[in-house]
């Protein structure tokens, strides 16, 4: 076995590894060397532990990497890249019970527990972080759980809304912190299972209310919630290894979430309490209210218009996503490139349902990362814009975000497509996007809107530039 | 002054090589945890948005670090509950180290640069 | 796996709670070194090109932190040698931390917007 | 006194406020209170100590603050901002010196220090670091005395030369080293004082073959060593303060050595080599080698110049801190914008003599940050400028860094003046600047040199304006 100090310096050197896995993601061109020492951090994380005199079931153990490990690497290869959001909180989920599994493994034997008690004041802190760690963890599981199935479309994407449910949970909540308080006094199990079972169904229970669209600053909250459990096992442990990465993981999941609900212009706690952003916008949402006049063409018309410009930016959105239309875009792009026209793309920070979710969908068509913007790069480019291609995109668009102060997305940043010269609309109809609102930008002079499948209209676009 | 008192001094300051009274090791894990909080804030803000969702695989992978504490509590040669338990925990962190790495992977694979 | 196994294994690990072999305290004292030498490459590069110049004065005033160890060796009443040189450090290292702190408060005042 | 813990606590606070400090020169608005932070993070530290049961000696120590504190008040409210890269260098000399003073009064009582040796390995650490911080903390005294030496044109800025210097100081540093580890070894009084001889010795000899214009980047390096120093005596106290603070130190010191190196397209090394950048541009250096035609002007044709432009760039440079112009250059350019011609400055990262030093210069005179640009931000920019208006700059505006692949200066960036429609260069001759190399702009067709003095040039300009 390694001395106690090489193992803290090995843990050390793992942690470094990890915070340069992040560091990388500061450029793509870095990102992939990254996520090599990402890798290499973890790897030496976890051979530094199995070397420890205490570690000695290796078979069982590896047997257990290697099955989680092909599952894990299976679905990686497999998930298509539309699903991010869904393997991002299934994965998620995970982490919530292995972290219950440690957790109750810990607390299993209460004898021996009870008489470390007796032996000397040691124990009352592991129980209090046994306390925290399980039931953040066991939030964790469900919560990611039904974010997944929201997201998936396995369950109802609605808020399930119901009377008291604010004080259903409050309730709830003080039985789960009472109980394990009677833990750390006591360090008895069945305080413990209680804890647990409460915890487990708060979970649920908190979640629900939530619409699925506002799934992503949920999951990337509970990221953050699971990095500090993880910083408070490292406490425990003494492990600083622990508390470095926690407290990494814990750092991101809060700074997304806070970027999120900023570029949403939403506070958080508005989120939590939930019964906003049904699915209706992925299920083709309400129509608008008003009866305002528009106009409407057709692909071959779009085709057209764009053919004849110098520039084009496509403004894609959460449209794109849905319709997968990602590799049909990729194809007109590359018509419209080899006819001259220049093409950009330009990318809200929200657009999509989790953040850089259009960059990694452009991404995998081949769209080369250089030719696409974030918005406050080229928000001052739409005045030389011949038209502007709107592909599923509706809120991060909305005039109204800079114009009406009553509006719920008032302040919240946009994309000035209405500067550019043309606007083409795609999307299947009238209806509104995640936001529940209508937007003036459809009922523009300049604006055409083409109703159609995304992926389908890129089609048809590509026939008729031929 | 003597070194002997300059030694005392530095126990009271802090006391790395003395024997005197030394400060809780908890105390030096949370000067860790602020400076990694601290180092966290920083190298995050400093990812590209564009990038984000590579950021939520990969922390997702990271924070399966707890695998460290599912292999402690499956050390154990004789198999009982406990045991059992961190198995089991070994290979959920399993599935989400080597899905989280290599979905990241794969994506980060797709950002190219024009020809 | 008994609370008394996971606790073994929890000191060899690291052993902040246990009282069994723990790491050596420089070994600590080198991670909090490594991390804080993280921050700051990260804080520096962040200081905007215009405020180079109040950084150096305030870094030098920050270096006089070894004012600690100054007035460690100057805090016994009965003086000699060694508590008069540091009281001389005491002296030196004051002249740094006012000159340094307000002399870059002098400069950034006089950063100002259009009005 | 305050429990072990809380002493740590609080320190840690103090390392955390320090790191706010440095955190708010991120920008000019947050930098004021930043530094307040800096002051706060300080007086914590200070004060934790102080209340210590070992410190006692409270009238002498305050005495020796006051006394100090006194002092250095006093430089901070006189000294002339054009004078800041001496007064760094000054006040730089005296952290040097007071870390000297500490490893003195440490190694101080040889008995008692032999005494401990005996009753356990305890010490020999501490004579390693007391060995490092010694020889550190003194060749950074006398270097920076050099330094400051050069740099308040006390000493002459020539790079001293002669024949075995390197060797020379070769051996020195090695007799400066065995020295230390004897002391190392046996913890005697005769080879502690040798090797501060020699170290106080090598820190005169390696600075003086450095003219003086390199002086910056060498008080930015030993700024640096300061910072690891610091940290190496928080490793010997335990102390996490000192190794926070020193490591931030000891970073901002390498990164800015580093940008300066980089910005002049030099390696350290060749800095530290020495030989080169007298104090010839200051002094009015040599007249370039060639004799090509130019055009030159006189202040009334420069005024007409700049009235009847819409656009106006500033490009300051270190004659500019030479001249103390920058009030008379802030009184020209009110005058300009009140006559309706929009003025903007461009910075380059190593104009003037010190990082920032340009910065600094114009807010004393009051310009406004906003209209004050880095070279990024700026050299797109010229091609739409009537007038560039180079005043006491060189190196920083020549073309040979970008065209000329034999130029010692080849790969620079630079600032891209020849692609204004006009050029005004402002100085006393066509001599050249720090770096010794004649300037294609001064014969390019749009260039006009206005031969003067940078205060009289711009106030003559400010007449002819009226
Ligand atoms: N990115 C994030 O991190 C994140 C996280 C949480 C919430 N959000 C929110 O999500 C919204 C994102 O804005 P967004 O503009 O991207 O999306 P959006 O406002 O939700 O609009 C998407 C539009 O796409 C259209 N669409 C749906 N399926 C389509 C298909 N198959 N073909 C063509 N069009 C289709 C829909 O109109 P039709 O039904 O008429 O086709 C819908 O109006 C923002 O409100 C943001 O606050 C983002
Ligand atoms: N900023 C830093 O951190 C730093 C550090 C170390 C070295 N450096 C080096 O310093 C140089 C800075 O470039 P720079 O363009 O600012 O300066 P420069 O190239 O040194 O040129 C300064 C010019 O100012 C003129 N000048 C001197 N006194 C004057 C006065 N009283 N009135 C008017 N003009 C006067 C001189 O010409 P006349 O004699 O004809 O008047 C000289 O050519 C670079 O080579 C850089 O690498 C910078």
């Amino acid at each position: 076995m390694l001395s106690v100090n090489m193992v803290q310096l090995a843990y050390l050197l793992a942690s470094v590894l990890i915070i340069f896995a992040l560091k990388g993601l500061a450029s793509p061109e870095s990102a992939r060397r990254g996520n090599l020492f990402g890798m290499l951090g973890m790897g030496l994380a976890v051979l530094v532990t199995l070397q420890l005199d205490s570690v000695q079931n290796y078979a069982w153990i590896f047997a257990a990497i290697a099955f989680g490990g092909l599952i894990g690497g299976t679905v990686a290869r497999k998930i298509p890249m539309t699903h991010m959001p869904q393997t991002v909180a299934f994965m998620h989920s995970l982490v919530g019970l292995a972290a219950v599994m440690i957790a109750v493994s810990a607390a299993y034997d209460p004898v021996a527990y009870g008489i470390a008690n007796a032996a000397g004041g040691l124990y009352p802190a592991s129980r209090i972080e046994l306390f925290l760690g399980t039931f953040i963890g066991a939030i964790t599981f469900t919560a990611s759980l039904i974010a997944f199935g929201k997201l998936q479309g396995l369950l109802s994407g609605k808020p399930l809304v119901f009377a008291g449910q604010h004080l259903l949970n409050l309730i709830l909540g003080v039985v789960m912190i009472a109980a394990g308080i009677i833990f750390c006094m006591n360090g008895a199990w069945m305080p413990f299972l209680l804890m647990l079972a409460v915890a487990l169904l708060l979970g649920v229970l908190l979640i629900v209310p939530i619409g699925g669209a506002d799934m992503p600053v949920i999951v990337s909250m509970l990221n953050s919630y699971s990095g500090w459990a993880a910083a408070g096992i490292g406490f425990t442990l003494g492990n600083n290894m622990l508390i470095v990465a926690g407290a990494l993981v814990g750092s991101s999941g809060a700074i997304l979430s806070y970027i999120m609900c900023k570029a949403m212009n939403r506070s958080l706690l508005h989120v939590l309490l939930g019964g906003f952003g049904g699915d209706a916008p992925a299920a083709g949402g309400a129509a608008a209210a008003t009866d305002r006049p528009y106009k409407s063409g057709a692909a071959e018309d779009a085709a057209f218009l764009l053919a004849n410009a110098r520039s084009v930016v496509i403004v894609p959105g959460y449209g794109l996503a849905v319709a997968r239309a990602q590799h049909a875009l990729k194809e007109m792009v590359d018509v419209l490139t080899a006819q001259g026209v220049q093409v950009k793309f330009a990318i809200h920070p929200v657009a999509g349902r989790m953040p850089g979710h259009m960059n990694v969908l452009l991404a995998e068509a081949d769209v080369p990362y250089d030719i696409v913007f974030e918005m406050d790069e080229i928000n001052s480019e739409f005045s030389d814009t011949d038209v502007a291609l709107v592909i599923g995109a509706n809120d991060v668009t909305n005039p109204a975000a800079k114009s009406d102060p009553s509006s719920p997305i008032y302040g919240m940043p946009i994309l000035e497509v209405s500067k550019a010269q043309h606007v083409i609309v795609i999307k299947r109809s009238m209806a509104v996007g995640y936001a529940g609102l209508d937007n003036d930008l459809f009922y523009m002079d300049q604006t055409m809107m083409l109703f159609s499948d995304a992926k389908k209209a890129c089609e048809t676009i590509v026939q008729a530039l031929d | 002054m003597s070194m002997q008192a300059m030694h005392e001094a530095v126990a009271q300051a802090g006391g790395a090589h003395a024997a005197h009274a030394t400060a809780d090791p908890i105390v030096f894990s949370f000067t860790v945890f602020v400076l990694a909080v601290i180092v966290g804030y920083h190298v995050v803000w400093n990812v590209t948005p564009a990038l984000h969702t590579p950021l939520m695989s990969v922390t997702n992978a990271i924070s399966s670090i707890i695998i460290v504490g599912a292999l402690l509590a499956s050390g154990p040669i004789e198999m009982n509950l406990a045991t059992v338990l961190g198995l089991i925990a070994v290979g959920l962190a399993s599935v989400n180290i080597f899905g989280g790495f290599m979905v990241t992977q794969r994506m980060l694979a797709m950002f190219k640069k024009r020809k």
